[in-house]
C-alpha cells in the first residue's frame, strides 16, 4: 500500500462556487509515466497542487507514498517535488545563489563544485553568476529541473513541463524524463502539448470540468474535445 | 533522510534575504530617507513650540519614525516572495514553515536595526538633545529589542496581507495596534534615556520590551504555518 | 429558529428589571452619588465584552485546528458581537468618565484597552471583506484574532504601567448588596442577548455561504472506457 | 483621584448611557433581524426552484 507513490479516493475541490475537481479516484503505479490532459481550466493544475500538499481537498482522500499529504506534509514532500509553471525563483539572486539557497535548505548539502557542475550539465554554466531575473523561459526553466536534482524525489510532479520552451528546450525536457523514468522514479506529468506528452507516458487521464472523463493507456487516449461517449 | 535543523534552515533564509537587500540597496536607502524625512515633519510640526518641546518629543518621534519605516520594509520583504512564488518553492522543499519565518523575521528585524546608525543621529542633531556614551549604547539596545518586536508581529501580518487587495491599509492596521504596548514601553524607555532616569527604571522597561520580544518570536512562529499554508 | 429568540425575550426581560432596579430601587453610592447608576449597564457590557472576546479566541482555535466552516462562522459571530459590546462599553465609559474625573475621555487603563481592542476586532472584520477565497478566510480570521486576544493583556499591563507614573489606579470599592443585585441581573441580561447575537449572526452568515455557493459537488459524469 | 464628597446630580449622564445602551442594542438587533429576514427570503425563491436541505438551528 505505502508504495503507490499516489492514490485518490472521491477527491473534490471547491474554490467559491465552483468546482475545481470533483470524484477523482485515481490509482498510480510506481515507476510509472501518467498524462494529465484536459483543457484549460480542467482542474490538472489543482490536483498536482493537492498532491504537493498545497491545497485542502475539500472532499475526499489523498495519499502520497500512504501519507496524507496534509497531515505528514514533510514526508509527503521529501518524496515528492513539484515542477510549477512558476520558477519560485528570487529576482536579483544569481543562479548559483539560488541553488546554494536550495541546496542549503536539503540534505546533503552540496558545496560550489558540486553546484557548478550541476549548472553545466543543463548548460548553465556561463551564466551561474548572472543574476535569474535576465533569464529566459528556457534558461529559467533547466533552473528549475536542477531543483528535482537536488531533491531526489520518488515522484514528480510536472506542471505543463513544455509550455514557453523552445524546440531544444522541449528536446531536453524529454531526455530528462527518460531518465527520471529508467532510474524508477514515478512521474505525472499535466500537459497541453498532447502528442509530445503521449510518446513519453504509460497511461493517461483526461479531465474534464474537473472530473475523470477518461482513463487508461496513453496510446489509446482519445482526442480532447471528441464525443467521447462515441468511443 | 535528516533534514538540516530549524536553525540552519533559519540561517539560510536570513542570508539570502540579506542576499537580496544588498542586491535591492536603492530601495533600502529610500527607506532610511522615508525615517529622516518623518523626524523631520515631527520636528517642523513641534519645532516653534521651542526647543523644550522638541527634546521631550524626541523619544515618541524617533519611535513613530521606526514604525512608519517598518511598513515599508516589512511588505518588500514579502513581494519578492510572491513575485515568482519563490515561498511556495521553499514549502516544497520541504522547508519547516517556522524556519521560514525566524529567517524573514530575524532579516526584517537586521533592516530596523540598519535604520538606527542614520535616525538615531539625525534626532539628537534636529531635536537637540545630547548623548553620552553609555546613552548611546543604552538607545542601542532599546533599539535592538524594540525592532525585535516589531520585526516579529510585521513578519507574520506582512505574509498573512501579502496578495490581498488593500495590502498597504490593512498591514499598519492590523499591526499597530497589536504594537501599542512595545510603543509605550519604547517611548518611555527613550525619554528616561533622553531625561535622565532618576529613579532607575530603565531596566524594568527593557525587561518588559524583552517580554514581549519573546511572546511574539514564540507565537507568531507557530501561527506562521497558517498563514503560509493552506492545507496546514 | 424559535428557540433562539427565547435568548433574545430573557435577556430583554432581566435587562428591563435589572435597570428599572438599578435606576430606582437601588440608593445612590456614597461618593458617586446618582452617577454610579452608569455602572449598572457599563459594568455588565465590559464583563460580557470580555467574555465573548474569549468565546471568539476559543472558537478560533477550533477553527484553525479542525479546518470545519461552522467554527469560522461561530469566530464571526462572537467577534462581531464582542464588537458591539466594545463600542457600548467605550460609550458608557466616556458618559461615565465626564461627571467623575470631568473630562470625557483619560487614558485611563481600561478605556486605553478596550479603544485598542476595539480597533484589532474591527480590522479583523475589515480583512475579512478583503478576502475572497473562504478557506483562506476563516484561516486568516483564527490567525488575527488569537493574536488579539493574546495581546489584549499585553495592553492591558503596558498601559498599565505607562499610567502608573502619573496617577493611582481606581478601584471600585467593596459593593454594597442592593449594587451588586442590578449589577449581575444586568450581566445576565446582556449575556444572554450577546448569545442571541451571536445566533442570528452565525445563522446570517451560514446561509449567506449557502446562497452564495454550491455546497454539493457537482453530479458526476460517466466515464468512457478505454 | 476621586473627588472630595459627593458628586450631586448627573441624572443627565446616567439617562444618556442607559439611552445610548438601549438604541445600540436596539440597533444592532433590528440590523441582524432585518438581514436575516432578506437572505431567508432569498433562499425561499432559490429552494422554489431547487429543492435543497437546509439545516435548522
Amino acid at each position: 500500500m505505502s508504495s503507490t507513490p499516489l492514490v485518490c479516493a472521491g477527491l473534490g475541490r471547491r474554490f467559491g462556487t465552483k468546482w475545481a475537481l470533483a470524484h477523482i479516484d485515481l490509482s498510480v503505479a510506481p515507476a510509472s509515466v501518467t498524462l494529465l490532459a484536459g483543457a484549460n481550466g480542467s482542474g490538472k493544475t489543482t490536483l498536482l497542487r493537492i498532491v504537493a500538499g498545497l491545497v485542502r481537498p475539500t472532499l475526499g482522500q489523498v495519499l502520497v507514498f500512504g501519507q496524507d499529504p496534509r497531515i505528514a506534509t514533510s514526508y509527503c514532500r521529501q518524496r515528492s517535488s513539484l515542477v510549477s509553471h512558476r520558477g519560485f525563483l528570487y529576482p536579483g539572486l544569481t543562479a548559483l545563489e539560488t541553488l546554494r539557497l536550495w541546496s542549503s535548505l536539503l540534505t546533503p548539502d552540496n558545496g560550489d563544485n558540486e553546484l557548478l557542475e550541476l549548472l553545466g550539465s543543463v548548460g548553465l554554466g556561463d551564466e551561474a553568476h548572472s543574476d535569474t531575473s535576465r533569464f529566459s523561459a528556457g534558461m529559467r526553466k533547466r533552473l528549475t529541473l536542477l531543483r528535482v536534482r537536488l531533491e531526489n524525489p520518488d515522484l514528480v510532479l510536472l506542471d505543463e513541463p513544455f509550455a514557453a520552451l523552445d524546440p531544444a528546450g522541449q528536446v531536453l525536457i524529454e531526455s530528462w524524463v527518460g531518465e527520471l523514468k529508467a532510474r524508477g522514479t514515478t512521474i505525472i506529468m499535466a500537459s497541453h502539448a498532447i502528442e509530445r506528452a503521449k510518446a513519453l507516458c504509460d497511461s493517461a487521464v483526461l479531465l474534464e470540468q474537473g472530473q475523470i472523463a477518461w482513463m487508461g493507456e496513453a496510446a489509446k487516449m482519445p482526442t480532447p474535445g471528441t464525443d467521447l461517449e462515441a468511443q | 533522510m535528516s533534514r538540516p535543523g530549524l536553525a540552519r534552515q533559519s540561517l539560510a533564509i536570513l542570508g539570502k534575504d540579506l542576499a537580496l537587500e544588498w542586491r535591492n540597496r536603492a530601495r533600502v536607502v529610500a527607506v532610511v530617507l522615508f525615517g529622516v524625512l518623518v523626524l523631520l515633519l515631527f520636528s517642523l510640526a513641534f519645532g516653534d513650540k521651542g526647543t523644550q518641546v522638541l527634546q521631550v518629543t524626541a523619544g515618541g518621534c524617533l519611535v513613530i519614525a521606526l514604525f512608519l519605516s517598518s511598513t515599508l520594509s516589512l511588505q518588500e520583504s514579502f513581494r519578492t516572495e510572491d513575485h515568482d512564488d519563490a515561498l511556495e518553492g521553499l514549502l516544497l522543499l520541504p522547508t519547516e514553515p517556522a524556519s521560514i519565518f525566524y529567517g524573514k523575521a530575524l532579516a526584517n528585524t537586521f533592516f530596523l536595526v540598519a535604520l538606527a546608525p542614520v535616525l538615531i543621529p539625525v534626532t539628537t542633531l534636529i531635536y537637540q538633545v545630547s548623548l553620552g556614551p553609555t546613552q548611546v549604547l543604552q538607545i542601542a539596545g532599546l533599539w535592538l529589542a524594540a525592532a525585535a518586536g516589531l520585526a516579529a508581529p510585521g513578519t507574520l501580518y506582512a505574509g498573512l496581507t501579502t496578495r490581498l487587495k488593500s495590502q498597504d491599509v490593512l498591514m499598519p492596521l492590523l499591526l499597530f495596534p497589536l504594537e501599542v504596548p512595545v510603543l509605550l514601553a519604547t517611548v518611555k524607555a527613550f525619554g528616561l534615556v533622553f531625561d535622565g532616569d532618576p529613579m532607575g527604571q530603565l531596566s524594568s522597561w527593557t525587561q518588559l520590551i524583552v517580554a514581549f520580544d519573546v511572546i511574539y518570536w514564540c507565537l507568531c512562529g507557530v501561527l506562521f504555518r497558517f498563514v503560509v499554508e493552506e492545507a496546514a | 429558529m424559535k428557540k433562539m429568540h427565547a435568548f433574545g425575550l430573557v435577556g430583554l426581560a432581566l435587562i428591563i428589571v435589572g435597570s428599572i432596579y438599578g435606576l430606582t430601587a437601588s440608593p445612590p453610592e456614597r461618593h458617586m452619588g446618582d452617577v454610579s447608576r452608569i455602572l449598572y449597564v457599563h459594568v455588565p457590557t465590559a464583563w460580557n465584552c470580555l467574555l465573548i472576546y474569549l468565546f471568539a479566541f476559543g472558537f478560533a482555535i477550533a477553527s484553525l485546528w479542525t479546518g470545519k466552516q461552522r467554527w469560522d462562522i461561530a469566530t464571526t459571530a462572537a467577534i462581531e458581537t464582542g464588537v458591539v459590546l466594545n463600542i457600548l462599553l467605550l460609550g458608557t465609559g466616556m458618559i461615565f468618565a465626564k461627571p467623575t474625573w470631568g473630562i470625557w475621555w483619560d487614558w485611563d487603563v481600561r478605556l486605553t484597552t478596550s479603544l485598542i481592542a476595539l480597533i484589532f476586532y474591527a480590522a479583523i472584520l475589515a480583512l475579512r471583506t478583503f478576502i475572497d477565497d473562504p478557506n483562506r478566510r476563516a484561516t486568516l480570521t483564527a490567525v488575527t484574532c488569537i493574536i488579539s486576544f493574546v495581546d489584549v493583556p499585553l495592553i492591558y499591563f503596558g498601559v498599565r504601567w505607562w499610567r502608573s507614573l502619573h496617577q493611582i489606579q481606581s478601584s471600585p470599592e467593596t459593593m454594597a448588596e442592593t449594587m451588586v443585585f442590578p449589577m449581575r441581573v444586568n450581566a445576565f441580561a446582556v449575556l444572554f442577548i450577546s448569545i442571541w447575537f451571536m445566533l442570528l449572526r452565525a445563522r446570517i452568515e451560514r446561509s449567506k455561504l449557502e446562497s452564495d455557493e454550491v455546497v454539493e459537488p457537482p453530479v458526476r459524469r460517466a466515464m468512457a472506457t478505454a | 483621584m476621586a473627588p472630595e464628597g459627593v458628586i450631586i446630580g448627573g441624572w443627565s449622564y446616567v439617562i444618556a448611557a442607559y439611552v445610548l445602551v438601549g438604541v445600540v442594542l436596539a440597533a444592532y438587533a433590528a440590523h441582524l433581524i432585518a438581514r436575516t429576514r432578506s437572505l431567508d427570503a432569498r433562499r425561499r425563491r432559490s429552494d422554489d426552484r431547487a429543492e435543497t436541505s437546509v439545516g435548522d438551528s
